[in-house]
């Protein structure tokens, strides 16, 4: 096989198993008590510097009380690994203003964007100033680079982003398969310094439940040489043995449990509460204007100690309850 | 026959083209709205799957996310994305459904940026699960409107594979045999691609709509096959369930 | 890299994703009933000279059902994917006497034991006759090989069976990674024509759930060509999509499904019954003479219809009661 | 002190070997045996991990497979032998605990044939997981039978890699850096590696066990390191433990 070709873009992350390995090795196997608050969590877990991956899918189980912590303790030169970011991204990147540079890097599959809702005008206005050092490439991708990582191997060999603008965006290699000889791309894994989770159920180990998608979650929370829990409930250790096989995250891979309820609002918890659309709209719009925006992110986090300050903020209970009612389909009519 | 906007006529046609028993990845929006007629008309068997991890959900609702609690509402397996690509990966989902903002002659799609990479005029999100989608699934199907600054002579940046440089270069590039782009629906016609150059060609002209008109508002030169038909309006009881049933608060159709 | 080596054992399988791609096409996806009596389902779907693989754990979860009827039906010439293949291989190794060659080929990661119960002599006398193909894995390795197929992957690169006589007896192959410059063994997708999988639940389309460990029958049930589901119970369609993180096979993988209550048995079938000790090690026990294995196989397998009479004879469901209290932990004294 | 079979003394052992708030991956039989004896002693944060998927369960009684029920009863978590070997991979267990039918001076093992490969006197299961086990823990603790059939100069076959050919062989090989044998506990004696060549030393002798006694019964040359004690003997309260707790069905201890 000739003219195997190499992506251009900058890879961020180390995917040699060796140091990694040697991490893991250390980390904390015994069942302790992990629970911390949010501020306690994120001060003591995220570094600035640090390369960062955030659960769920944009605007679904995400942490937010955890971004939110993140841009309120004001980290700088963080990287991303950005596989359909959403809302989350939308935050992090509002540490990206007045000069400071809460992101340096982002490995790109899908940022700035809301889906249905629209573009985020700050979020561009970040990536379009060429302040962020940037890579391409696919959700796909992104979750197999971590799947590598969480299975110790410095590589996944898949049949993605071939030809495109993406690959050669890239830090991904070709090679030629040993068998049937034929072209594949080669994924190098990532191994996040911290990762932040949302997840419906943790122990205070850490051991956790997820209800609906995993997304990348399952890899990612093994991947990660770092990872903050945010709950919405913490149960009970016996609870967790009662049933082995609904535990989707094991203890040994977690640093921080967070007990955070409502703590993905505004966006969807399945099973729990609906995405909070007028807030997200209300995001959005206030983008528009850097003033505004700068005066909305002080009013919302920056001048808020916690989420729960927030959440008080945007409704507190009494919306989540109208979230719930969207969630579960209850028709508005007696 | 009966009155329709365009991106119903849109939704319409494209629901058609997803055969009972087929398997498909949508995003949110009018692929996701077509996807949910066909299931309610022809294709009652259609398996619905969306990139985050759920798997045929009975959809109560237009989801606002591909991965939010509609997509695995009621579904036969809530799951993660490395399964659902894997799935598409193995082969088997027949169609994937995506937009862009640009598009070539060969069905290359660019949801990346507008201008120089190195200094974007426009950022955009990016493939997200596209460029994934349209490598392994055997049939592309994109929904967009028609103008010419979306269909272009050349992609700014080639975000998402359609026959990349045409005949071959998907097999050479290393990409799955057999798949690529199958249908463009825009709001003035129905495109295909040429077996024999993989070039964008007309197919059917939406009523009203002349082939100039079509060509008119694309950059590069169109092909057409020998009779060109015309679009079949949508029929009432279609849109009485795309209306009533699949978007009754307008969120795609817009009412 | 230099010194790149390959292992010398044969490759059964042809690991390229195309023809397996061109096969997953046209596989049914539909929801229609498969339910059907594991005699039909066997007849149907395992033909002479396929790949077959075993789900579960040697003696634990596995399909005893379908297996018996394999043999039963005087399957012929098979392949098979031995990761700790127990009291499995010892059934399928019975299919192997009087010059019948029920196994042809095997890629062995362990074979002809049983764990703590020690070794059976028929699978030995059928595996030191030389009479079964072998190749030599790991249970990694295969579970590997499995999940390689299940992503629609050639090879995945992994660094087990390094500098051992099992990767030489492999068919694996060893790799320079790209990123790392280190050696690694590329190990090649194994697509199985059929698999048996033994579940607690599955609907009639053959939407799956399991209780405890998955083993590699998640990755399996994707990799197969064809698959026949044995079930505990069949329940209703809207008991799968009520909770339907809980279904780990979905119904577009599988073939056939039929209803076995207590068809893991003398198997152990998690939270149901656990293993008959006694019954195993009466196999163990006639397989030491052949003549005496050959009157037992008549007896509980040839010379019955179905598992339900086999179940039966070894004492029915007062022998499953017993077994359900040891599962269960159950104090004997009152 | 109190009487006690060397059975009971190598899993007292071998138990002392596993700190706590380890990881371990164990088998059935005498190396479960040493794990539980050492959660219910001095380790009660073993974490114990079994092939098939078990994660951290508190064990009721002793597995007959190692993907028994009671491998994940009251687990942490109850996965997949993917989720176990990758944990393995990735660098987070401490410890495989394994056997073999031979053991060479640089503890590789054989679990596969006696003989001729391709014509072979004995027929044994093969790797199972011990190959994955033995090259992904940080260390690999045998426990073995000492005879000179078992501890040869050349293994028939190297089913599960020890240190290969010598010092740097495992990395070489592509084995992940600083992982290989540990130690092996026999009922004469209780042997490591000596970190220059990777050969077998001879750390511990059992009461009433001499050097001389050990090497008659191995085909290789032992080495010993400068001082060798007398293996402890068990505790009377670990003795308990064990008859009471851990196998009172006499499973292993075979009483």
């Amino acid at each position: 096989m000739t003219n195997l070709s190499c992506g251009t873009g900058p890879l961020f992350m180390d995917p040699d198993p060796k140091p990694a390995r040697a991490f893991f090795r250390k980390k904390e196997k015994k069942l302790i008590n992990k629970v911390l608050s949010v501020k306690e969590a994120v001060s003591r877990f995220v570094a600035d510097g640090d390369y960062l991956a955030s659960g769920g899918f944009g605007t679904n189980r995400i942490s937010t009380a955890a971004l939110h912590e993140i841009v309120r303790q004001k980290k700088s030169n963080l990287g991303l690994a950005g596989h359909t970011t959403t809302h989350d991204f939308q935050i992090l990147a509002a540490g990206n203003m007045h000069g400071e540079k809460l992101l340096a890097r982002v490995d790109i599959a899908y940022i700035v964007g809301l889906e249905a809702r629209g573009l985020s005008p700050h979020a561009r206005r970040v990536m379009e100033s060429g302040q962020v050092e940037v890579c391409e490439w696919t959700n796909y991708a992104l979750a197999c680079r971590l799947q590598a990582a969480a299975m110790g191997i410095p590589f996944l060999p898949v049949r993605t982003m071939m030809g495109t603008d993406t690959f050669h965006r890239s830090a991904a290699k070709e090679i030629t398969c040993p068998f049937t000889g034929r072209k594949l791309v080669a994924l190098p894994a990532l191994y996040p310094d911290i990762a932040l989770i949302h997840v419906h159920e943790s122990d205070c180990y850490g051991n956790c439940r997820i209800r609906g998608i995993t997304v990348a979650d399952t890899d990612l929370a093994r991947a990660s040489k770092k990872v903050i829990i945010t709950a919405e409930r913490i149960i009970d250790n016996d609870e967790i043995r009662n049933s082995p096989h609904s535990t989707v995250i094991p203890s040994f891979c977690v640093d921080a449990v967070c007990e955070v309820p409502y703590g993905s609002y505004p966006g969807n918890m399945p099973g729990e509460y609906f995405s909070d659309e007028e807030h997200l709209r209300q995001w959005l719009e206030v983008e528009k204007d850097e003033v505004e925006f700068d005066r909305f992110l002080h009013t919302y986090v920056y001048n808020v100690p916690d989420f729960e300050s927030y959440l008080a903020l945007s409704g507190g209970v009494e919306r989540i309850k109208e979230l719930r009612t969207q969630e579960f389909l209850v028709p508005k009519e007696l | 026959m009966c009155e329709y906007c365009t991106i119903e006529l849109m939704i319409c046609v494209a629901a058609q083209f997803l055969k009972d028993g087929s398997t498909v990845g949508v995003g949110t929006g009018a692929p996701c709205a077509a996807a949910m007629l066909a299931q309610k008309t022809h294709a009652p068997n259609l398996l619905i799957i969306f990139e985050a991890g759920g798997f045929a959900p009975q959809l109560p609702s237009m989801p606002i996310s591909v991965g939010d609690s509609r997509t695995f509402h009621k579904a036969l397996m809530a799951a993660s994305m490395m399964d659902v690509f894997n799935t598409c990966q193995r082969g088997m989902v027949d169609y994937s459904f995506l937009g862009g903002a640009q598009i070539d002659t060969y069905g290359n799609l660019n949801s990346t940026i507008i201008g120089n990479y190195d200094n974007p005029k426009i950022r955009f999100p990016g493939s997200g699960g596209a460029n994934d989608f349209a490598g392994f699934c055997w049939h592309t199907i994109t929904m967009t409107p028609h103008t010419r600054k979306r269909f272009v002579k050349k992609v700014d940046f080639l975000t998402t594979p359609g026959y990349l440089t045409g005949p071959g270069s998907r097999e050479a590039a290393g990409l799955p045999e057999d798949t690529g782009p199958y249908k463009v629906i825009t709001d003035l016609a129905v495109l295909g691609f040429d077996e024999g150059t993989k070039r964008m060609q007309v197919e059917k002209l939406h009523p009203g709509v002349s082939f100039d008109q079509v060509q008119e508002n694309t950059e590069f030169k169109l092909l057409k096959i020998p009779v060109i038909e015309q679009t079949e309006p949508p029929q009432k009881k279609e849109l009485e369930i795309l209306r009533d049933e699949v978007d009754p608060h307008g969120f795609v159709i817009g009412r």
